[in-house]
């Protein structure tokens, strides 16, 4: 469904993304990982139009997006979170949702977005100032939920699970798959973890240096010399083999 | 036409000049509190009547008149700042109102003090005429004042690049709270740039008393101008004051020189929007030194 | 805002002020000039609010909306009633040339908009044959009678202008409850969160500016029908950008109705009390009170007056 | 003007009307209306006009003393045209018998309506502008017009032979019709005229005087503005030198004010100007009117006193002598006003059907070592002028 070719981008200077190519197929689950600065989170950007590339193709279901805005990008399918949770100043947990919903999926339903709040596991909360009154499980959990709000069919989820004690993890990974199935969704997850990214994805790319290192199945990807090299956390490669 | 054309640059660089005296109070603040001070046009033309009383009641020079308008204008800026610094909530816009407001209380205390006429200085000497090279004319106060801004100006730069308060100025503006954090008092530095404000809105009363005519409804304008010049400039950047009000005075005395008088204010304006479409932030608005 | 209070307003409005007032001229005079004031300091307060962009230029819109009107009736024979109507389409039209502006930030958007208004009103005196130039436009048709009530006197003009301000502020009211109002609100702070969820967030910014832009052209058009003359120096005067700001800050800008009555309550404590104490420094009063305002009660009279409630209320108005 | 006053005032102009009702004349009170800019960006002419306003009654008072009294009720309109209406209404509510004032076309136009709606006589002195006395209000008078001031400087211009004028003009209502009323006649009579237009905000004219010095190269530069704007173009002159034999002016330019603060710049330059200064009088009126203006003000009158003060004398007149014929009440005091045929400070006064003067015609004075010297026309001369001259 979506489909990068040669994209690369520069800040100033400094090469961000180094001609990276791959695609996502329909209702495909891959792992993004990679050492700190080495472009994940650009190419995030890159996809859901935040930032322009300087150069390379970059197709969505046969369109090209290069010339489109982010909203026209979200309202094409494309959801994402932010590493760090950004909520909607000053509105309740539902409005978040009503807003991500009204605008990406240009309709109003509620029963689907206390759906999502259901799975999100947000219901109690829904009411609440999510700048100011939530926990940092439910900033990350509110992220998720605007992006499905726009009823997408390919999902970006920023280390959405980083700084989540083991218990909660557990969780909030078991109702991501859960969001996943529900929605049949193609997901994209950067992530540190080894072991979340082995359970949740049947394939995983790894970014360093702006270029794509590693692609295939987590405990090929995972035993390349390359990426054991590039990738700094060996202790979590130890678990995970 | 090409005499025309130099004594309409010549003309136009003085009157840069004394916008720039009129605007880099102005700037000043902007850079330190992030804050429109709209009371900045009425705290020079308080300075101008300070000058206008002296000369007429007691007969002295209005560039004797200087210390004491520096005193009395000083006393009005500490006490803008003095409530500005009250302010918790929306700092921006309330600031802008407050001033706004004092801004007005100034204007009908000088207008109840000194009554609607108005006035300029009798001193012949300011308004003698300086001839360079048989082309280019100006009344000695216009090149008195714009010497005097430059030097000013020059001060106030040298001061904010290379001394210790100049630099916790510029910390301040640049990241109140890692400034604070170095050991900076903030409040001490934002009183001292008010007060230097009030020390270049003092100058700049003496420029517009002796080179031109003072009114109670003038500060409103002359606020609106320094205003202009401030955001054109950029983040309060000094030399972008400078380099911004000689463009708008530039462009000005070429409109009057090749179109018409009665389009120059036109021609400023477009200037001004034409160069924030170009640059968003201004001239220097780029960074948020001060300085720059 | 509460339902029957606003109810209760209305019916006073209505009813009461034309019962009450409906012989003095000169007090009636005076409310509908408060309103007037009051109508752009709704459309500031929109813009400021849900637009996030703070203008120091409506004189444009205000000064464009009436030289549209008075144009059109005077040189096309439009009917006033339409006149006033296209007089609010010419501001919107005329706030697309300043949709540049929108990248603008702060402070310089807000000089940017009070250039456009030097600029209009430049034009305005430079295009003498449109506009009679530097002497504007006299005996401007006023507004007709209509069913027997006669729209061109004082009470008439007092039921216009507090219908447009009555609709603004409604209208303002539902597309702040609005998802739109929603969108806006959150774009505040993070306009690219906004963007990533499919909110066409410039797209709404320049709707405001153009809504905003509408109202304050259509109260313009009122005022030149009313006063039935216009000069360029009237028409885009700076008094038509700083009192509405004065009146909506006063009044409390973060609030609906808060516009209203600053406008209502400065413009009217300044006329009928400070002005016959000190004839001529009543405008220092004014002032005074815009400073002590400020600092006792930056939240403007409304949320002074309604202290307890406002604790819930506060995510309703951003 | 306290409140207790007015009220007072409004009083004893019920009591006043009631008894006209009888139709007879007593010892009255009467209350005159004044809207006048005493804020706002023409407070300073308006509080000259205010100064000459409260002469014409001080000096009803002593001239009526034992017969009548007179109070006026001033309403400050800020410079701004609602705020006229307003005043207006306000002073209709007060019950005044006729408004004396108003400054400026923009604002007494809409102002004078609401008066001709409330019926009350409006008489002024504060807008030149030709649209004022076309609507034919039965109830507007105007003591002056663009015409007279007009007709002044060109006469002038013509007495000193100039062939080449540059008209200096600022881009405002009064100022600019005048300038193009000016142009018309000069060019109707050979004369090669250049126009320059400027605005409010000019504060260096350099650069046009440069243009008059090398392209127009005039006999005379003729000024239409105000005070700040002379000023700024006599220096710019001052310091370019441009070879003129004259610089002329209209209004507000040969006064007392601009002899005591400007000396050495406005020397030799010509202005429009009533009376001469230091006033030399030779009708007692003037005399005593001088003298009042004194006393009251510890200042010589200017042209906006004068003006102020004449159109208030010729109001209050009319008023006693539509009180005596008892129709004061009866909305009389408009015909009693258009039979005005007065000989005053300003010449002979008498208003057509639209209540424009049509005898106004304005006397040129020249500054000559701080006195103002009336030169134009020679019947009312006190003085010669010294032509050619300038200030520099």
């Amino acid at each position: 469904m979506l489909t990068l070719e040669g994209v690369q981008v520069n800040f100033g200077g400094v090469q961000a993304l180094k001609s990276a190519s791959f695609s996502v197929a329909e209702g495909e689950s891959i792992g993004l990982v990679g050492p700190n600065g080495a472009g994940k989170t650009t190419l995030f950007n890159v996809i859901s139009g935040v930032v322009r590339p300087t150069a390379g193709r970059l197709d969505f279901r046969g369109t090209s997006l290069l010339k489109l805005p982010e909203w026209k990008r979200a309202r094409l399918g494309i959801g994402r979170s932010f590493q760090i949770p950004r909520p909607f100043g000053h509105c309740t947990v539902r409005e978040n949702l009503l807003v991500a919903q009204r605008f990406g999926a240009g309709k109003k339903d509620p029963r689907r977005i206390d759906e999502i709040l259901d799975i999100l596991n947000l219901r109690d909360k829904a009411d609440r100032d999510a700048t100011t009154e939530l926990a940092l499980t439910e900033h990350k959990a509110l992220e998720v939920g605007k992006a499905l709000a726009t009823e997408p069919s390919l999902l970006l989820l920023d280390e959405v699970l980083a700084g989540l004690e083991t218990s909660s993890k557990r969780a909030f990974m078991e109702r991501l798959a859960a969001v996943r199935d529900r929605y049949r969704l193609a997901m994209v997850i950067i992530e540190h973890d080894i072991a979340t990214i082995a359970a949740l994805c049947p394939r995983v790319l790894v970014l360093n240096f702006g270029q794509i290192i590693a692609d295939g199945s987590p405990d090929a990807v995972f035993r390349d010399p390359d990426v054991i090299r590039s990738y700094t956390g060996e202790t979590t490669l130890a678990e995970a083999s | 036409m090409f005499e025309l054309t130099l004594q309409a640059l010549f003309s136009g660089l003085l009157a840069g000049g004394y916008y720039a005296t009129v605007a880099v109070g102005l700037a000043l603040v902007f850079g330190t509190m992030r804050v429109i001070n709209l009371a900045h046009g009425e705290l020079v033309l308080l300075a101008a009547y300070v000058a206008y009383a002296a000369e007429t009641n007691y007969g002295v020079n209005p560039a004797m008149a200087i210390p004491v308008a520096l005193v009395i204008v000083g006393t009005a800026s500490a006490l803008v700042y003095a409530l500005l610094s009250r302010i918790k909530q929306d700092r921006e816009i309330n600031s802008l109102i407050l001033t706004f407001g004092l801004g007005i209380i100034l204007t009908n205390a000088i207008l109840s003090i000194w009554k609607a006429d108005i006035h300029s200085t009798s001193d012949p000497w300011f308004q003698d005429s300086m001839v360079v090279a048989d082309t280019l004319f100006a009344m000695n106060a216009e090149v008195a004042s714009f010497a005097g801004g430059l030097v000013l100006m020059a001060g106030v730069w040298w001061w904010l690049n290379h001394s210790w308060q100049g630099r916790a100025v510029r910390a301040l503006s640049s990241n109140r709270a890692a400034a604070t954090l170095m050991g900076v008092n903030p409040r001490k530095i934002e009183i001292l740039s008010f007060l230097i404000a009030a020390l270049l809105a003092t100058f700049a009363g003496f420029a517009i008393y002796t080179g031109k005519t003072v009114f109670p409804a003038l500060g409103h304008v002359l606020t609106v101008k320094a205003f202009i010049i401030t955001v054109l400039a950029g983040m309060g950047s000094i030399p972008g004051v400078l380099i911004g009000a000689v463009m708008i005075g530039v462009i000005e005395s070429l409109t009057v020189t090749y179109l018409s008088a009665s389009l120059q204010e036109l021609a400023g304006m477009i200037l001004f929007l034409v160069v924030l479409f170009v640059s968003p932030s201004g001239l220097f608005g780029g960074g948020r030194a001060l300085a720059r | 805002m509460n339902r029957i209070l606003l109810i209760a307003a209305l019916v006073a409005a209505y009813v009461g002020v034309p019962l009450l007032f409906g012989g003095n001229a000169y007090v009636l005079g005076l409310i509908v000039a408060a309103l007037t004031i009051a109508g752009v300091a709704v459309a500031w307060a929109l813009l400021g609010n849900l637009g996030g962009m703070v203008s120091f230029g409506h004189a444009a819109f205000f000064g464009v909306g009436s030289y549209t009107s008075a144009v059109l009736a005077m040189k096309l024979g439009v009917p006033v009633f339409a006149a006033m109507l296209l007089g609010g389409v010419g501001a919107a039209v005329s706030s697309i040339a300043m949709l540049p502006a929108l990248r603008l930030r702060g402070p310089y958007f807000a000089l940017a908009i009070l250039a456009y208004a030097h600029i209009f009103q430049i034009l305005a005196t430079e295009m003498t044959p449109v506009t009679g130039g530097a002497g504007g436009l006299l005996s401007i048709p006023r507004f007709p009678k209509v069913l027997g009530l006669d729209f061109g006197e004082k009470l008439g003009g007092y039921l216009i202008v507090l219908t447009i301000v009555v609709l603004a502020a409604l209208a303002y009211d539902a597309i702040r409850r609005s998802t739109w109002g929603l969108a806006l609100k959150a774009m505040h702070d993070t306009e690219v969160a906004t963007r990533v969820v499919g909110v066409p967030s410039t797209h709404l910014k320049a709707a405001m500016l153009v809504l905003s832009a509408f109202i304050t052209g259509l109260v313009g058009a009122f005022n030149a029908h009313f006063i039935s003359f216009l000069d360029p120096d009237y028409a885009f005067s700076s008094g038509w950008t700083v009192l509405p700001i004065a009146a909506a800050i006063f009044g409390g800008y973060r609030t609906v109705w808060g516009p209203v009555v600053g406008a209502l309550s400065i413009y009217l404590v300044d006329q009928l009390l400070f002005k016959p104490i000190l004839p001529h420094g009543h405008q220092m009063i004014l002032g005074v009170l815009l400073c002590a305002m400020i600092l006792f009660s930056p939240g403007g009279l409304m949320p002074a007056l309604r202290r307890r409630p406002v604790k819930e209320n506060r995510h309703a108005h951003a | 003007m306290t409140r207790t006053l007015a009220n007072l005032a409004t009083v004893s102009a019920l009591a006043l009307s009631v008894a006209l009702g009888a139709g007879a004349a007593q010892a009255k009170d009467f209350l005159l209306g004044s809207e006048l800019p005493l804020t706002g960006s023409l407070a300073r002419v308006g509080q000259g006009m205010h100064e000459g306003i409260s002469v014409a009654v001080e000096m009803a008072n002593r001239n009526y003393a034992g017969r009548h009294s007179f109070k006026v009720q001033t309403i400050d309109d800020e410079t701004s045209p609602a705020k006229g209406v307003a005043a207006v209404e306000k002073l209709a509510g007060d019950g005044v018998v006729a408004i004396t004032g108003g400054y400026g076309s923009n604002i007494i136009g809409p102002a004078s309506e609401a008066a001709q709606k409330a019926g009350l006589v409006y008489i002024t002195s504060g807008g030149v502008s030709p649209e004022l006395t076309q609507r034919g209000y039965p109830t507007f008078f105007r003591i002056n017009n663009t015409d007279g001031y007009a007709l002044a400087m060109i006469g002038m211009l013509q007495d000193m032979g100039a062939k080449k004028v540059s008209i200096v003009y600022l881009n405002k209502d009064a100022t600019s019709s005048l300038a193009k009323q000016v142009n018309s006649a000069l060019t109707a009579k050979g004369v090669t005229v250049g126009m320059h237009e400027f605005d409010g905000s000019t504060s260096d004219f350099k650069p046009l005087m440069n243009k008059v010095k090398l392209q127009d190269r005039p006999d005379v530069i003729a000024m239409v503005g105000y005070e700040n704007d002379y000023v700024g173009i006599l220096r710019a002159a001052k310091v370019l030198k441009p070879q003129v034999k004259a610089m002329v002016g209209v209004w507000s330019l040969a006064t007392a004010q601009m002899a005591k603060e400007f000396p050495d710049l406005m020397e030799n330059v010509y202005g429009t100007s009533m009376l001469p200064y230091p006033v030399e009088f030779t009708q007692p009126e003037a005399v005593e009117f001088a003298a009042t203006y004194k006393t009251l003000f510890n200042k010589d009158p200017d042209y906006l006193g004068q003006f102020g003060y004449v159109q208030t004398r010729l109001l209050i007149d009319a008023v006693v002598r539509a009180d005596e014929a008892g129709t004061l009440s009866k909305g009389g005091l408009a015909d009693e006003l258009r039979k005005t045929d007065a000989n005053t400070l300003i010449g002979r006064v008498t208003f057509d059907r639209n209540g424009d003067n049509l005898n106004f015609t304005h006397r040129m004075g020249q500054h000559q070592g701080g006195k103002v010297v009336l030169v134009w026309p020679k019947d009312a001369a006190n003085g010669t002028m010294n032509f050619p001259s300038v200030p520099w």
